[in-house]
């Protein structure tokens, strides 16, 4: 005997040829630019890795509708915590290509200050940045501001504590908190099926007493629609909302891995020819809002902005070994100094 | 000044901390509605409003990590983990986040927040509710630790926790709650971190300690006082520890042992041992004992006493020494 | 917006004057001992407590409907993982009351070898025995043995991230295993409703892919019923059931626990009026299967047991010190020997 | 005997010990479809089948809590933890459960469990990829803790850690997983829990270490060895500690100074130089210095060579002991 579970359909918009009300041309067009921004960040992300001007990488290719769709759902006040996956978003909230190629170059350049953007600092552990998200939107309810945050975090993540009791806390609260779950299918090796027994991972809702909705994860507009759907329930006192959002990954978990070990490539194959970006281009062109000149104008954009953010990073000295014990606290104790003098002393004055 | 017990210290020290600083907010276990299980917390919810008191779901990592994202939001959550041995879920939080989150932002983002909890043995309980888990604190880069003997700095090391910039573990002695009212400074009271306390001078050999074990010491100087004079320091804090005055008393009396509740095996104890064995090797007259508990599970309660460091293994280690 | 969620009412039996197919006469007065047995372990623990005899004492009075109903549906070799409110539960897999009673006097002769009695120690820390069940039952599934788990826990424990990872692993591995959820509606001081906002603990099932009863935890023979059927689901291959035996705290926490700061007590007294002994024992006269001289009999059975019990524990000479050293590791370090005769010179041979 | 990489060695001893004991099975996050991140589990799952070598769901403490669980059924479990950093969240299972169990039964029931994790800095990889965190298990009572510097011990302290009845944790230093291939016996291959390795013998100053940091010392022996005899102890296990093997060493040069890649503050090596200072302050001829990573989080790549020992570190270090 299985608990009958409402299973919320798919929420698709581009499938259904639907406009979404409140998006009028010029939105659609930003929403463009903003995927080929992702998009061009990560294609060229794996050339500099190859290249051996960044170190591994997580790549996001197909995700790029997940996180440029919700971001876009939100206000700039609002709270975005990234996980690796969602490693460029920064991006969409004027952080500089070059951070964060640095943060993929080892660099501390790579650090930003999170309240300057109101995006968290990439979460590398998984699941453990959700309570921080649960507590962020929880602290801006307590102090009165109509802040809400959304948390990233992959099908995986699910299986951890840390989201349990993060989506616990912020249903509990009543926190104004979006959980992003980008279920992509793969936790590096191992299937969602291997993960979860649940039908759906928008059936672990119910149990936090949340609503939770599933969509197409590769149509930015439906992922836009959901996520602004839950941002005005949670900015108006209803709370968090658990959404998830359906898509695949069509191409390996990192620079580091080989996927064909464990993946139907075939099945890869066909994900990548429905892969997200060029989905909404298609469905652009057929509203007739989208043009081969535009398309050429955004894509010739992002590819410079990257090409300026490798250079940029590139350009930046090499940091000095005193950023050992830099921040490490906001009051530090005396030894670092005496660490720090006699370090240099060894390294006679530079880090070679 | 108010003679109070160590508990009724602390919660003095909340009372003066949220009055003082709107931006104070205490959470945890059963902190609000019935005020804490030792009674920490008490009047505050009823005071401050449940904002400001909050009990938690029973989740210690969802605690601590709600908390995080509180910093985040410029509140100054003080988390109570009910017990020492209940700490542990945390752990992950800890290391992973409390304790580098300001090192992520480049010091962009400050994470002034506390974690207390009752902590140590001979209480007379149930399994995991006697742990010493100081040393796992210690050794975690980006977090600080203090832990109070007398009541008067468990409210100062908690208004100091409470109003340091860097995240604080505070470990209470739990043995010593309610041992001994003594006076406690009225209102504002802080003890800085970093600086030991000289329970006790004296000139041929020191014992250092913290928590619980200080007063055990002061004993154990009393029962050796006919043959050696014992200095007895208590560190206070843990980290930024007050090297100073260990190397001082230790050129001093140019004999140390160190007791301390933990299991001995890469316990705090030898973090001591290892700073004198670097930096006072020439003032000493002989090994660094260390008194501790031993490399076992805390025990059923019918056998702690004989766990826990006493008086007589205290004595036996410091004429030992003296011996030497 | 809420998604609408299966409620499967409370089951009961008693207050629908029900019998259960399978039990008869014999069965239904050996689950009465069986309660009169706990409910008499619980009031003289009470007792022992205030004379000094035994330490801190976690009540479970009101709660051993649960335990009686739910060990009454298992068989022999199926294993149970009590907490501290189920610490009693091995008197009925024949463990000794002295050895129940050590266990709260804090003297090692409280230690029982689980293989002896398939009752895993009792569990003091919140939620994460709750794994180790789902490891059992797992572990006798890979091997062929026909062998279920029960792992008793209450509301508060399932805000616990323990307890989300075990009921996961759980459902993936299709362990037999039963997640017996006593909501006595309180944590401590703090209400289930301060606990999670899903609108029934069962509830949660759906989000690891199980199914979820209810059941009143106060009718032993619901509770029987609804574990009979989960045990037999596990046993045939149908995996993990999540059951939700809804009861009420009617006295405090543990004895060092004064309710009255939190508890409305006029709520208390109306449950202490409904308790789960006295509801059995009315239904057992009404269908006439007990009669007063029974009831006198089973009462003084069990009143006897304690009295031996006791007895015996306090009988035990104190423990000696060198137990300090046994049982850390099965081969000890050299290390403790020099410990223990260090230990033993300074005690001067004896523990005070 | 074959050459291997650490990590080849490490794959050939789980082939051995699943193929001898029906018992043995492995379990973690992508080590049976992938055969693990580091390929340490290749090929298990094809040839012993996936019910033992099991891809779990993503969640560290529902791992090493169902391996308690699984223990109970008579299974010996090997839990990876996929990265050092990820290993936290077990933390809770550990010190809670794992080192306890066997202790709550009176000795009645063993916990043969082993969990082991690519461990250690300077790979060039995101944050939490590079910790260190042996002492907080070696501070844990109940689990014994190995850490190899060798393919070969890499292979037989796991075949030890297998079959020891007791819960063990190897940290294996993914820094060298593939740095070297050297001999390996085939087959049957056990190196016993408790017994250090003289890497090199010298006369005028030991130097201690364990995991990576033992080439290391190699090297920075060579770089003294014009000026002095150095001995490089390779302590292989941490608990159970080779004493004896750290006190003659100590006896023997006089000298020595303790490299940890791990942060300074209470780790391991201050419970190295607090046996010295109890049991060889005779013997010494100078203070025990202590070479380790600073008491920082560890620290983005680019400048992590600073943070971790160097061989001009150690060789200061050495120096300065040397002219003391
Ligand atoms: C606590 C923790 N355990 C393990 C890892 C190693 N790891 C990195 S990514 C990953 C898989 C995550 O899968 P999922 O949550 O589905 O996110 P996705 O990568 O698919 O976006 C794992 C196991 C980690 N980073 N943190
Ligand atoms: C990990 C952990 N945190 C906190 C505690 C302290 N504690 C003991 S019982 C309890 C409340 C448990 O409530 P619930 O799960 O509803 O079980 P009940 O006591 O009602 O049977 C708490 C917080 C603990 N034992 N373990
Ligand atoms: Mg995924
Ligand atoms: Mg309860």
């Amino acid at each position: 005997m299985a608990i009958a579970q409402d299973q919320p359909d798919l929420r698709r918009v581009i499938d259904e040829e639907r406009e979404v009300e409140g998006l009028g041309e010029q939105e659609l067009i930003e929403l463009y630019r903003r995927l080929v921004l992702l998009r061009t960040y990560d294609e060229r992300s794996l050339v500099y890795h190859r290249q051996g001007r960044i170190g591994t990488y997580a790549i996001f290719w197909n995700h790029e509708a997940m996180q440029a769709g919700s971001v876009f759902a939100l206000e700039d006040r609002d709270w975005v915590f990234p996980s690796y996956r969602e490693s460029a978003i920064g991006l969409l909230r004027g952080i500089p290509a070059s951070t964060i190629l640095h943060w993929w170059r080892g660099h501390p350049a790579g650090w930003w200050n999170p309240a300057e953007h109101n995006v968290a600092s990439i979460a590398v552990p998984i699941a453990t940045h959700v309570p921080h998200a649960a507590g962020l939107a929880w602290g801006k309810k307590l102090k009165g501001e109509d802040a809400v945050a959304i948390a990233y975090f992959g099908d995986g993540a699910t299986s951890e504590g840390a989201f349990h009791e993060g989506a616990n806390f912020a249903a509990v609260m009543g926190a104004p908190l979006i959980l992003f779950c980008n279920n992509n299918q793969w936790a590096i090796s191992t299937p969602v099926a291997a993960q979860t027994r649940a039908e759906t991972l928008a059936a672990k809702a119910a149990g936090y007493g949340m609503p939770g909705i599933r969509v197409d994860g590769t149509d930015v507009l439906a992922v836009y629609e959901a996520t602004r759907e839950a941002a005005e329930r949670a900015r108006s006192g209803g709370g968090p909302t658990f959404v998830e959002a359906l898509s695949y990954r069509a191409a390996p978990h990192a620079t580091a891995d080989d996927p064909r070990a464990y993946i139907d490539m075939e099945r890869v194959e066909r994900e990548r020819e429905n892969e997200c970006v060029g989905r909404y281009e298609r469905y652009l062109r057929r509203l007739g809002v989208l043009g081969d000149d535009l398309v050429e104008e955004v894509k010739a954009e992002a590819l410079d902005v990257m090409k300026r953010g490798i250079a940029e990073a590139e350009a930046e000295p090499e940091p000095d070994v005193g950023l050992l014990f830099e921040h490490a606290y906001a009051n530090p104790p005396a030894s670092f100094e005496r660490d720090l003098a006699e370090l240099r002393r060894i390294l006679g004055g530079s880090v070679g | 000044m108010a003679e109070l017990f160590m508990v009724e210290a602390i919660n003095d020290g909340f009372h003066v901390e949220l009055a003082r600083d709107e931006s104070v907010m205490v959470m945890g276990e059963d902190v609000g509605r019935a005020g804490g299980v030792f009674r920490a917390t008490a009047g505050l919810r009823e005071r401050f409003g449940e904002s400001r008191c909050v009990d938690t779901p029973l989740a210690e990592a969802g605690i601590l990590g709600t908390a995080v994202g509180l910093c985040m939001a410029g509140w100054r959550p003080v988390c109570e983990m009910q017990y020492d041995a209940f700490s542990y879920p945390c752990l992950d939080q800890l290391i992973t986040h409390v304790g580098r989150y300001h090192w992520r932002t480049g010091g962009g983002m400050e994470f002034p927040l506390v974690v207390r909890m009752p902590y140590g043995g001979c209480v007379r309980a149930p399994e995991l509710h006697d742990d010493s888990p100081e040393a796992y604190y210690v050794h975690t880069p980006g977090v600080k630790v203090a832990i109070p003997s007398t009541p008067a700095d468990a409210k100062g090391l908690l208004a100091a926790a409470i109003r340091d910039p860097d995240p604080v573990v505070i470990l209470e002695p739990k043995l010593i709650y309610r041992t001994e009212r003594t006076e406690v400074p009225e209102g504002d009271h802080v003890v800085p971190l970093g600086k030991a306390r000289l329970a006790r001078e004296g000139s041929d050999l020191t014992l250092v300690a913290y928590g619980a074990m200080v007063p055990l010491c002061e004993r154990a100087a009393d029962a050796l006082a006919g043959d050696a004079s014992v200095e007895v320091l208590d560190l206070r804090t843990l980290k930024p520890l007050d090297e100073d005055a260990l190397l001082a008393s230790a050129a001093k009396t140019g004999r140390v042992v160190i007791v301390q509740e933990a299991p001995r095996t890469a316990g705090f104890g030898a973090e001591i041992a290892a700073i004198l064995a670097e930096k006072a090797i020439l003032d000493l007259h002989g090994p660094v004992l260390r008194v501790t508990g031993y490399d076992v599970p805390y025990p059923y309660w019918k056998i702690e006493d004989a766990y826990m460091p006493s008086v007589e293994r205290v004595v036996d280690a410091a004429r030992r020494l003296l011996e030497f």
